[in-house]
């Protein structure tokens, strides 16, 4: 006899059901199988109309999120090992709308990755670059556990100030912004502050903090939050005395380069 | 059927579709590009690229060396203008995304760091710790959003290219969230689909990696060429196939077999170098085709550890880089690896076997990405330049993806420059049919499975395509491809359904799958040579270059298999030598 | 998304922190020195009126009651407002208005009781 | 015509309730109101101060009442919860470094409740009478 383990499928047809409902399906039991195989083992064997999406099954392509007995992960690093012999509850990932199963629609969040200004802001652009510049070990270090994201969307699905009010950018835009704020090579940071600023931007956070413990890439979104906020509120004070924001921040390089 | 007009169509947004698309907005601000993707941009497979990409970097290397080890390493069958023209425009590309944000690994003093990398004499892979194609592609596409003439067509699936007047003229998507068909017409295409290796079952390539772009131009005549040469990767993760990078060698780790010894100096890649100092192009730093083939024999000596669920393996030790180093340049390994193989490198040695990994072969190009097909061009893994010749040196890939991408990009400007759009009603008739055949293979009362069919085809290119091969093996691998074509067409697709209809995407790609296996199968049959990654154990176990110097072209027919032919192979600097690795030269060709 | 708009969150996100920081260092023992052990009599005469009268009608001292009394009550405010907000309670500009406002008054209020009663 | 017909879930007011993270927090969340609450008593206090010994010993007395000692005892949990929480997150809000080399945010908190532990001291000196 082999071992099973049930796992459960939220599923939502849009062309059919109403509403979401639940699907159980018994599945023979290996440990090495991850929550992504499990998937195309349904698909493959019990409703070839389960609709989800995948692609590098290695945890860097940021394709598979979805909720695991409530909590947002990556399907293909999720393995039925840690869960048996319960079963798994498998839904779409939280405060998405829902286009089919476990596809939800990412306009919105793709959009804000791509509102907050993610790529160097430079004062004069340089048009023919003829050698790279430097940027020591320390300052990458000092930016790099920010541009680890993979815009898997975890830690929207984690944030409850999102779910209340998706006007709100959310942990990855903004620490996707703070990457950029803290590179040495930037000097955009007075473009992004519009964004910081705003009451969608930093401070429609409440340090939840679930979007960092989500996180699948270490990115600490919570921290790049809350650090802009300190940003923000400086911005707050060299605005009411009549400063102009500042261009840069601390982190960049103030040499003279190419 | 909405139909749109642009100026380029970029189907594919990779590493190569991006860079493209950057090329033609920088070229001309006034373009509107359509950039088109079945999935989003940061999701397509060069996110998964590991070790590093190639380019002259260090004041001792030049662009000779650059190019004549990618020449022997491509066994004489690259084509060597390309080659140069690649070399040396590598460094400045990737000096270019240096400036875009890229956030290379660097030395002490702030300059990019590069590292060791499988056959070139020198250290000229720059890298971004073993994340290179993440943070790559995530540079080009967050650079692309810069640039308001590029308008995204994410979650699109082309279906085909629309051919009229003997030039293309655009593609049809289907827009998956919505379930409609779009023609996007545009005076030039470029196609940026990336590889197949989803032919194969075993194979370290995405999910979304299935030809797609191989097949619609090969099925619109262009040729596809020197489809025979796959490459197997030496170190995947069994089980799953996930690479661990060959930035692990370069980086000093070795390989072993079941008594600990390292296997590769029995295969001409010798002598055994001290542990924890790796020299180039020897041992483990030897070309990949070789690396490959060398598991194989050990295989056949029963040499290798047997796993109970993952079968022969052979292990691959980081122990004496230690743990900080491992999390400095190979943290992503070390995750991988904990995950998939539950091994922690830092502590035991990482099984792993050969897995399918890159398509040399691709959709003819000229030197300037252009097709035969007037308008269409071709960049990226799915392309073939005649930059990799028989067999791909890693990391040169990347960067690939980079200066062909950006040539593309902007000899596609300039057709769009000189051409004009066919207002006609008849291309949007065209368009319907397409959109009309795609639908029908939409068929609940089919009696062929699409999952068993897809699992059959990849047992059969393993079987009769992988390390070694014999002419009866490729024989009985092209007659398993010829009848699963022919059950194909009685799949059967069930879901009439039109958002997020995915088990209709996945008939629709094995239907790519199919035409790309069998392009690779007949040309395999055809080359009765062995040379880089398609070596034979039959008859014809050595490299013949008076005869198969060759390119080879694999032509679309529809009522048949593949016409073959082949073309002659520019040589301009460097004729024709062995290839020797290791210190005696003594490593022919030869198995 | 899309509104720009200048929130005045520093302002009040300041406060609050500030309170917060205070409150962390401060209010476990001041809350278990004013409130638990001298009320059952552990403490003697150490708040005896004289004595706490004396810290208060010292400049220092006052300002630092002033302070132990606002910025709790700011940081108090902020958490109350957002709290509302993540219950769905009230319409969120009305609900920080009454917050905020009452904090406020309340700052108003002691620092007359501290330097002008 | 497109099919799509995005399913949107609604956020219930019990959302909190769903995983022991969002409770936490919502505990964390509450903990203001006692941390507010035992400013109003100071306040309280103040306005007894002010209006002299005998409203100030009323004042005393009332705090020993068993409900005031039952709401106290409740708001220093509050409070030392409160406390845990604010040192848990600020090394997240202000990475600090020596040199080019981060502080590791185990010694900032080290160091925050060595702090914490000193102001407790002062205080209860204080209140019991020193110097
Ligand atoms: C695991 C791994 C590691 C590697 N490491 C290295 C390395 O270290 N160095 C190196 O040089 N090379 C490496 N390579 C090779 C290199 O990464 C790839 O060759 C390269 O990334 C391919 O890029 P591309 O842009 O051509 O295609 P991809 O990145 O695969 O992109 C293909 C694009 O086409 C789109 N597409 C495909 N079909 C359709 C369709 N029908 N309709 C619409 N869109 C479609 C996809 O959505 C995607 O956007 C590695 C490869 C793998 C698999
Ligand atoms: S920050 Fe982390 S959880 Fe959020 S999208 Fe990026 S990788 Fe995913
Ligand atoms: S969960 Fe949400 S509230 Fe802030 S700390 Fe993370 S973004
Ligand atoms: S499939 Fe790519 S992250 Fe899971």
């Amino acid at each position: 006899m082999n071992q099973t383990i049930v796992i459960e499928v939220q599923r939502y047809r849009p062309e059919q059901d109403p509403h979401p409902w639940w699907q159980s399906f018994e599945l023979d039991y290996l440990p090495e199988m991850s929550v992504l195989d499990a998937l195309h083992r349904i698909k493959d064997r019990h409703d070839s109309g389960l609709a989800y999406r995948w692609s590098c099954r290695m945890a860097i392509c940021g394709s598979c999120g979805l909720m695991v007995d409530g909590v947002p992960r990556l399907g293909c690093k999720t393995f039925l090992r840690d869960y048996y012999p319960n079963s798994i509850r498998l839904g779409p990932l939280a405060h998405f709308p829902i286009e089919r199963d476990l596809i939800v629609d990412l306009r919105d969040f793709v959009d804000k990755l791509a509102a907050v200004k993610p790529y160097l802001i430079r004062a004069a652009q340089d048009e023919q670059p003829s050698e790279p510049r430097r940027q020591t070990p320390t300052q990458l270090a000092r930016f790099l556990p920010f541009a680890q994201c993979i815009s898997c969307g975890l830690c929207y699905a984690a944030c409850p100030e999102y779910g209340l009010d998706n006007r709100f950018f959310g942990p990855a835009a903004l620490a996707l912004l703070h990457r950029y704020n803290r590179d040495s090579r930037d000097q955009g940071r007075a473009e992004r502050l519009p964004v910081m600023n705003s009451e969608d931007g930093v401070w429609g956070c409440t340090f939840v903090g679930y979007c960092s413990q989500v996180c699948p890439k270490g990115v600490d979104p919570a921290a790049a939050i809350n650090q802009g906020k300190i940003t923000s509120l400086i911005d707050y004070v060299r605005h009411l005395v009549g400063l102009s924001p500042a261009r840069s921040g601390p982190d960049a390089t103030r040499e003279a380069e190419g | 059927m909405d139909r749109i007009t642009t100026d380029i169509a970029i189907v594919g947004a990779g590493g190569a579709g991006l860079r493209a698309a950057i090329a033609a907005a920088e070229a001309r601000p006034d373009l509107e590009i359509a950039l088109i993707s079945k999935v989003y941009p940061m999701r397509s497979h060069t996110v998964a690229a590991e070790g590093g990409a190639a380019g002259v970097a260090q004041d001792h290397d030049r662009f000779e060396d650059h190019f004549e080890d990618t020449v022997a390493g491509g066994d004489w069958l690259c084509e060597q203008d390309v080659v140069d023209f690649f070399v040396r425009h590598a460094a400045a590309e990737l000096t270019r995304l240096e400036h875009w944000g890229c956030p290379w690994s660097r030395q002490a003093d702030g300059r990019v760091a590069v590292r060791a990398f499988g056959a070139m004499r020198i250290e000229r892979t720059w890298y971004a710790a073993d994340k290179t194609g993440f943070h790559m592609l995530t540079t080009l596409f967050q650079t692309a959003l810069r640039h308001p003439g590029i308008r995204r067509f994410d979650e699109h699936f082309c279906l085909d290219l629309l051919v009229a007047d003997g030039r293309v003229q655009g593609v049809v998507a289907l827009d998956l969230a919505a379930g409609t068909m779009r023609l996007i017409q545009a005076k030039a295409v470029i196609l940026a689909t990336g590889g197949a290796g989803r032919v194969y079952r075993f194979n370290t390539n995405g999910g979304i990696v299935t030809g797609d772009g191989l097949a619609l131009a090969y099925r619109h005549g262009v040729p596809l060429r020197d489809m025979e040469f796959v490459q197997y990767h030496p170190t995947g993760l069994p089980g799953t196939g996930v690479l661990v990078t060959e930035g692990c060698r370069g980086e000093g780790g070795i390989l072993l077999n079941r008594d600990g010894y390292r296997y590769l100096q029995d295969y001409g890649l010798g002598p055994e170098t001290p542990v924890g100092q790796p020299r180039n192009r020897t041992m483990e730093l030897g070309p990949r085709d070789r690396l490959s083939q060398a598991f194989w024999f050990e295989q056949q000596k029963g040499r290798t550890l047997t796993h109970p669920v993952w079968g022969d393996v052979v292990q691959l030790d980081l122990r004496h880089l230690g743990a900080a180093r491992i999390d400095e340049r190979l943290p992503f390994v070390r995750e991988l690896a904990r995950a998939y193989a539950n091994v922690d490198p830092v502590h035991e040695p990482i099984p792993v076997r050969p897995a399918v990994h890159y398509t040399m072969g691709g959709i003819e190009t000229d030197r300037r990405a252009a097709t035969r097909l007037p308008g269409l061009f071709a960049v990226g893994e799915c392309a073939s330049t005649g930059l990799h010749g028989a067999n791909r040196l890693g990391s040169n890939s990347l960067t690939e993806l980079l200066v062909f991408g950006r040539l593309a990009g902007e000899e596609a400007a300039q057709v769009a420059a000189t051409t004009t759009l066919d207002k006609s009603p008849a291309l949007l008739r065209e368009a319907d049919a397409i959109a009309a055949r795609a639908r029908s293979i939409i068929n609940p009362d089919g009696q062929e499975s699409i999952p068993a069919l897809r699992d059959e085809l990849g047992e059969a290119m393993e079987a009769g395509l992988g390390i070694f091969r014999t002419e009866e093996g490729m024989q009985q691998t092209t007659d398993q491809i010829a009848s699963l074509k022919h059950r194909y067409r009685a799949a059967r697709v069930t879901d009439p359904s039109s958002v997020f209809n995915t088990e209709w995407l996945q008939a629709l790609e094995l239907g790519f799958l199919l035409d790309v296996a069998e392009a690779m199968a007949h040309s395999a049959l055809a080359r009765r040579e062995s040379r880089g990654a398609h070596h034979r154990l039959d008859a014809y176990r050595t490299r013949d270059d008076e005869q198969f110097l060759k390119h080879t072209l694999a032509r679309f027919r529809a009522d048949g298999p593949p016409e073959i032919q082949h073309t002659p192979v520019t040589i301009t600097t460097s004729p024709p030598a062995r290839r020797s690795y290791g210190d005696d030269g003594q490593g022919s060709s030869e198995p | 998304m899309k509104s720009d708009r200048r929130s005045n969150e520093p302002l009040t996100w300041s406060l609050f922190a500030a309170g917060g920081l205070l409150a962390a260092f401060v209010t476990p023992a001041l809350l278990l020195a004013t409130a638990l052990l001298a009320p059952l009599g552990v403490l003697e005469d150490g708040l005896s009126f004289d004595r706490v009268r004396a810290f208060l009608d010292h400049p220092l001292g006052g300002l630092i009651l002033w302070a132990l009394i606002a910025l709790p009550l700011w940081h108090a405010a902020h958490r109350l407002s957002h709290g509302l907000r993540d219950l769905q309670v009230g319409a969120p500009r009305l609900t920080s208005a009454l917050c905020y406002g009452f904090a406020f008054v309340i700052t108003l209020y002691s620092g007359y009781l501290v330097w002008f009663a | 015509m497109s099919a799509r017909r995005p399913y949107i879930r609604p956020m219930p007011r019990t959302w909190w309730l769903r995983n022991r993270v969002f409770r936490r927090y919502m505990l964390r969340e509450a903990t203001a109101l006692f941390i507010g609450g035992y400013g109003l008593v100071l306040l309280w206090g103040l306005s007894a101060l002010r209006r002299g010994e005998g409203a100030w010993l009323a004042y005393l007395d009332a705090l020993s009442h068993p409900l005031a000692l039952a709401f106290h005892t409740l708001a220093l949990a509050m409070a030392l919860y409160h406390t845990a929480t604010w040192f848990a997150l600020t090394p997240k809000l202000m990475p600090s470094r020596i040199g080019n080399r981060p502080i590791p945010a185990r010694w900032v908190k080290a160091a925050h409740y060595g702090l914490f532990a000193l102001c407790s001291l002062v205080i209860l000196l204080l209140a019991a009478g020193w110097p």
